[in-house]
């Protein structure tokens, strides 16, 4: 089966460091990929450079075989590629619905929304709120709070929604629960296999072990700026992708990258 | 899936019990009416100026009587007011995006040279003299836009190179010939077209009650238009946007560039409608109008609340903010300050105003 | 053309400036002298303009004409330039002390306000006694031509001046009050505004210059006033005189800075050639280019050039 | 035992939101308190009020028995309360030792330090490598990187580095795991308990059941806004918590706060 | 401990095994020179306006030859920039912690007026009225920064309406009285004293030659001094994180009132100084000086890389902004292009400049 996305040999360098040191990447339909990584691993390098926030200094990204150069995540976007950054990627002064609609606002029907160009506020707080509602962040009082003001995980909250509910052809998640409570953690999973059901593939970053071998069909494991080797998570332990991740375990040579 | 996860996450299955769920609501105490002022005020923060306007009002009101607190006075404020005003809104909508706009006040000056010349020079027909007019406003606006959302330079730098370069093109061009009020009266009357006046309760020769003039309405309509599209439109959202954090703007799809440039080229026809007024108001085409433009736009830009790091306030509050500095011009001259002393004591009121809107602010988070 | 020159003036916006450069790069010309032209930017931007007395040193100029934007200050960078050889030459406004130039040739401002300060006077005739009078000047910073035309002028009307080198230390209740206008039209529409919204039977305006004039009477157009009021101007540009041919202005004071600027000239190549310095007129500290009332409603006792003549001296 | 930090009825309400509604809080001598609860129970606001980074509406907040008056986040640290916030805090531009040592700067020894007041950078920047590589933080490549450029769990590190070398009475830990990877979570985990060991009482924010019941003495549960009850963990089993900092299940009378 | 945790977390015991622990080191590929430059330039950032100001000179040099690349041009446009350079100092200082100062030029003015009336009009000996002068400045600076630090009013407007309370005073106190070079030759020498000059390989009488002024000496001594304190002292980090982001400067325990007012005490001192150099340069005390002092500072700071968003670039860059400016300056008067066309080319190379200097960081990421 061929890639739905796929990144071959990235390079990425800041100044003296390295992030990205000839990375490769897959991602096959319908699946649900994890990356795991030490810290400064180079995991959000290289989904950024999967997804055109950043523009790698060397290698080729294909979706569905063809490839592609991303100038920028709105590109990525238009070709159906859905990314929750882990800096979430949020306008601190706007509301949640401006920011979940940022980029495909919904305009009032008829004339005031085709001419006077006017946005239908109304219909996006519903959905807006409806979306939270589905992860369980019921703890938002106002719907019309500034995200500068929402508790850190009520702000996760809002950028998970927002890629679940508009991605097409992949969503991308970095680090989606961090700082997330334990009912909220649990409704993301959820939504995660929900996605998945829909036949849309997923890429997941997390340092939580018990989450990614609860929903992963592969693990990718990210170390020192590459790819280390892909596990699959029935036939390994979480202390084998512990130790692989970590150094203390050289992979088997089949896995190997 | 792999051992431990079955177990070690079960006490998350409570979760899926879960209790009804409704949105949470804390305890909120007794709403007195003051906390409804409060929110009101936390809800449009564009109000803020405007109570201090209003307080401003009524001092001197109180303090000259119906010498000040008249249809006259008070109208020949907004008269007084409607150049800074326009261009304080083309001044908003390029700060809104954290940017800056030194060149305002050239590009206003240029474009009603080029409306006088092209018809005076070459005898083109007025209608299309001001086409042009406006025309080399969004030309000027576009390079700004161009050099700051594709450069990537930094507005300050930029405004600041066009105001130069503007201005020289401006004297360069016009050769310093002013177009007198009489010529364009009797030769492109539509030049004059945003002088025209509207009085309401005025005696028989015309004097005293309120007079707008065109030039105001234009500016209140235009004011309240951007009001409308910042609010209600996407692209106005998407300003705010890329002012608040232009990476996340990104991030989150936001053509950062075709906002950009979008918001500069409208700002240069804005400046372009306020040279065209600004015929109007002094009658002539004169180059040498205009020079402190940008500082009054900015000012009222600050003193009506909107941050000059982008992303933050209300483009009716920088309305506020030049009638504020209008009204204390004018109040102090009529107080009988001479002109040394009214300059300093318009710093000192500039301060104070905005010392006061920060304090409504704070005692209404 | 291996002489070279410089003009520096105040500004280069101001059409005063521009017609004396424009003198002066015609006469340069003719005169086979290179002609460099330097401005502040603003009126009253002093250190430009001594930089550009620097720049004209470090060129090898032989001569400087200038007009100097802060008229005590500037004398130490005259010094500087005449201790290198070069011919200063101070154009329209004296500096101080008069003789830190080599020559002056310039318009005496005071007796410009004077003139037109004696023919309000005179044209109000009984009335000028509880005349409603609005000064419109220039800065705040008080530049020294803006204080001699508004004291020539009160002078003239017969106010006492007070301190004569400042204004607004007047007492007299005519005057209604002073504003600024930048020199300009819409400085000198606010300021009429401010000046009527005081006091709204004001029937005299001082304008520094005539573009503040035109705006004054816009101020006054707009509420009708405009065929009452008597405005009186310094300067005598063409639009300027044009507007006292439409009964706009009643009376301006011409000066004549081509003269200036060729005079000025002539002088550098004189020096240039020969080594000789021009002469002032006699009983004064400067070389006089003369000022003259335009007016075609002559007063008594006051002397004046009808329209036609001043429109065919008339600059700009 | 008399409580070291305390927190009586403290009320915080932004615009329509009430953050804390009549909130109390004790921490005792030598323990580590773990405070859990929904995405936007009011955590965060709880230990900002207590540790001067906001003022609270009402209420008081006592320091070894003593009514304190906190204006800034400094006056605490003055008292030698050390917090790390959620949004860490952290100068973007500046490096990562610049920010380890903001507002305690090492001088040079000598003339230099005491009279031209120049900082000693090799020894600040060794004590801040030192620190990092006790967390285990090794991918850190050049110790004069901004802060910015670090990865999301680089940074993270830098704050918990920095709360634990300088703390004297209290330590306050924000969701100090969060971004963390499973080395380096662990990491902060075996700190908090050397912390202890040392004698220095701990708040512990987290999400993290497991984390939390391994390493508290006590658990203060948060909910709308309000202490619900607190429990031990020793008594209770991590469904418990969870079920009560849900609201899936009431508080026993004994436990109530 | 409660179940599950024990095994729950057992998959985490391994990392306590762990393996030999270094700091990363991944691989980098081979280093060019070009490379190195590069990685130079990011470390350096004050080197960009450097380059851009050598290739200028050189330019310059190429073209107009000996007149221009001359010791005694070179050190003119030295003398030319000092006020500007230590102005510039001034606002650096302001705009690393995210401000503006709009009143340099005012308090400059003012505070050379103070040490000349006091000295003339009250005959106070020149060294007390010179330390007059220098507090004065320091006042206007404390009371920038107390409505700034503590009322936390935006910069803007307090600066903004300081300038305009300061330039009135100063107009009101000095009477528009300017002191004549020759007074203070003869009476007080002192208030010349960044007058005097060095000269190096001058002619007999004192002409051609690299002519030092001490106020350019000051110039450069004070710009090195303060990029010292700016790098290698805690208060100099502080004001950067200040300005960074003001919140976690202060959750991590910066001072940030004492530090903002200590930053505009030491702006209104230098200012003063400026103001103290400024009587060397034009000889005379004149209450008109200056006006254009706060757009011109503002601008170095600007072309010399210094965010106006605060807590990024360096003081020396400033220093190079400001010499960029006065190379195109003289250049291209020596060039012969008259003033509008010097205006409207300024206006172009300012914006080359900033564009060299963008692209030249571009490539050095
Ligand atoms: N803009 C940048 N400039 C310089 N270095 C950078 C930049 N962005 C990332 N890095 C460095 O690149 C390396 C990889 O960072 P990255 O953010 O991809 O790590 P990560 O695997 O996502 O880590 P985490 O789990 O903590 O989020 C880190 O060492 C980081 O310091
Ligand atoms: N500055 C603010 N303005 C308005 N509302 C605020 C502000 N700060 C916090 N809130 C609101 O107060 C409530 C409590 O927020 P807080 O950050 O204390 O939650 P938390 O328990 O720390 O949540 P998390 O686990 O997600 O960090 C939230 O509803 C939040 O939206
Ligand atoms: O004489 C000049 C005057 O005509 C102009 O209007 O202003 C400046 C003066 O120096
Ligand atoms: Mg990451
Ligand atoms: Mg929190």
């Amino acid at each position: 089966m061929e890639p739905i996305l796929r990144g071959v040999n990235l390079v990425k360098r800041y100044g003296r460091v390295t992030a990205l040191d000839h990375c490769n990447f897959e991602l096959y339909p319908g699946e649900i990929l994890a990356v795991i990584g030490d810290n400064g691993a180079g995991k959000s390098s290289l989904i950024k450079a999967v997804s055109g926030a950043t523009i790698p200094d060397e290698g080729e990204v294909y979706l569905e075989g063809k490839r592609v150069h991303f100038q920028s995540p709105l590109d990525a976007r238009h070709a159906g590629i859905e990314t929750v950054y882990q800096t979430l990627a949020m306008s601190p002064a706007l509301s949640i619905a401006d920011n979940m609609f940022m980029g495909r606002e919904l305009r009032k029907p008829g004339f005031m929304g085709s001419v006077l160009r006017r946005l239908d506020r109304p219909e996006m707080e519903r959905i807006a709120r409806e979306k939270l509602t589905e992860l369980g962040l019921m703890t938002i009082q106002n719907i019309n709070q500034a995200v500068e003001t929402l508790s850190g995980g009520q702000r996760q909250g809002v950028a998970v929604a927002r890629a679940a509910a508009f991605g097409s052809k992949v969503i991308i998640l970095d680090e989606p629960t961090a700082a997330l409570g334990v009912k909220e953690s649990r409704r993301v999973l959820e939504l995660i296999l929900d996605v998945k059901a829909r036949g849309i593939p997923i890429v997941l970053i997390s340092h939580n072990m018990p989450h990614v071998f609860e929903v992963a069909d592969r693990i990718h494991i990210h170390r020192l700026g590459k790819r280390l080797c892909v596990i699959n998570p029935k036939d390994h332990s979480m202390s084998d992708a512990v130790a692989l991740m970590t150094g203390a375990k050289e992979p088997e040579e089949q896995h190997a990258a | 899936m792999s051992e431990g996860s079955a177990n070690s996450q079960d006490y998350e299955t409570v979760v899926k019990a879960g209790t009804a769920e409704k949105v949470a609501e804390f305890g909120g105490g007794p709403v007195s009416a003051l906390k409804r002022i409060q929110h009101m005020l936390h809800k449009a923060p564009s109000m803020v100026p405007l109570i201090v306007l209003v307080m401003s009002i009524v001092i001197f009101g109180i303090l000259l009587g119906s010498k000040f607190f008249s249809p006259f006075a008070l109208t020949l404020i907004l008269q007084q007011v409607a150049i800074v005003g326009i261009v304080g809104a083309a001044q908003s909508l390029v700060i809104l995006t954290a940017g800056i706009d030194l060149s305002v006040g050239a590009i206003m000056v240029l474009s009603s040279v080029v409306m006088g010349q092209f018809a005076f020079r070459y005898g083109i027909p007025v209608e299309v003299a001001v086409g042009c007019g406006l025309l080399c406003g969004v030309l000027c606006g576009y390079i700004n836009g161009w050099l700051v959302a594709v450069m990537k330079l930094p507005p300050f730098i930029v405004t600041l190179g066009m105001w130069q370069i503007v201005l020289a093109t401006n004297f360069l061009y016009s050769a310093n010939e002013t177009i007198r009020s009489q010529d364009i009266d009797s030769q492109a009357p539509l030049l004059h077209f945003f002088g025209r006046t509207l009085s309401i309760g005025a005696d028989e020769a015309g004097r005293g009650g309120a007079t707008f003039t065109y030039g105001v309405i234009f500016m209140v309509c235009l004011v309240l238009l951007l009001a409308y599209v910042l609010r209600e439109t996407a692209w106005g959202r998407h300003v705010y946007a890329v002012g608040d954090d232009p990476e996340a703007a990104e991030l989150s799809g936001v053509q950062i560039r075709k906002v950009l440039i979008s918001v500069y080229v409208l700002s240069g026809l804005i400046c372009a409608f306020a040279g065209w007024v600004l015929i109007g108001r002094i009658g002539s085409v004169s180059p040498t109008s205009g020079q402190l433009s940008n500082i009054e736009s900015i000012t009222a830009v600050v003193i009506g609340g909107i941050s000059l790091f982008g992303g933050r306030g209300s483009i009716l509050g920088m309305l506020f903010g030049a009638l504020i500095v209008g009204v204390f011009t004018l109040g102090l001259r009529l107080l009988g300050a001479d002109a040394q002393w009214t300059y300093l004591l318009i710093g000192v009121l500039i301060i104070a105003a905005v010392a006061v809107d920060q304090w409504i602010r704070k005692v209404s988070v | 053309a291996d002489t070279g020159a410089c003009l520096i003036t105040k500004t280069d916006t101001n059409p005063f400036f521009v017609k004396m450069k424009e003198g002066a790069e015609a006469k340069a010309k003719e005169l086979g002298i290179a002609l460099k032209t330097f401005a502040g930017k603003v009126d009253g931007d002093h250190e430009t303009q001594v930089a550009a007395i620097e720049t004209c040193i470090a060129d090898g100029a032989k001569g400087i004409l200038l007009t100097a934007s802060d008229t005590s200050s500037i004398v130490t960078a005259v010094k500087q330039a005449r201790d290198a050889g070069i011919l200063v030459i101070a154009l329209d406004t004296p500096l101080e002390p008069a003789d830190a130039a080599d020559a002056t040739f310039a318009t005496d401002n005071f007796l410009a306000g004077e003139l037109i300060g004696k023919w309000a006077k005179a044209t109000l005739g009984d009335k000028a006694a509880d005349a409603r009078i609005a000064m419109l000047d220039l800065a705040i910073s008080q530049p020294t031509v803006g204080v001699l035309r508004d004291q020539g002028f009160l002078q003239g009307f017969g106010i006492d001046l007070g301190n004569p080198d400042k204004w607004g230390d007047e007492t007299d209740p005519r005057v209604v009050g002073h504003d600024v206008t930048a020199g300009n039209e819409e400085g000198g529409r606010k300021a009429m505004e401010n000046l009527l919204a005081k006091d709204p039977a004001i029937n005299v305006v001082y304008t520094i210059n005539e573009p503040a004039a035109a705006g004054a009477y816009e101020a006054l157009k707009s509420i009708g006033r405009e065929n009452d009021v008597l405005i009186v101007s310094v300067d005598g540009g063409c639009p300027g005189v044009a507007n006292v041919k439409d009964g706009i202005i009643g009376a301006t004071s011409q000066q004549y800075p081509l003269l200036m600027a060729s005079l000025g000239i002539e002088a550098i190549a004189k020096w240039a050639a020969d080594g000789s310095k021009p002469e002032p007129t006699p009983g004064k500290s400067f070389y006089d280019t003369g000022v003259a009332l335009v007016t075609d409603k002559p007063a008594d006792g006051v002397e004046s050039i009808s329209v036609a003549e001043g429109t065919d001296r008339c600059w700009g």
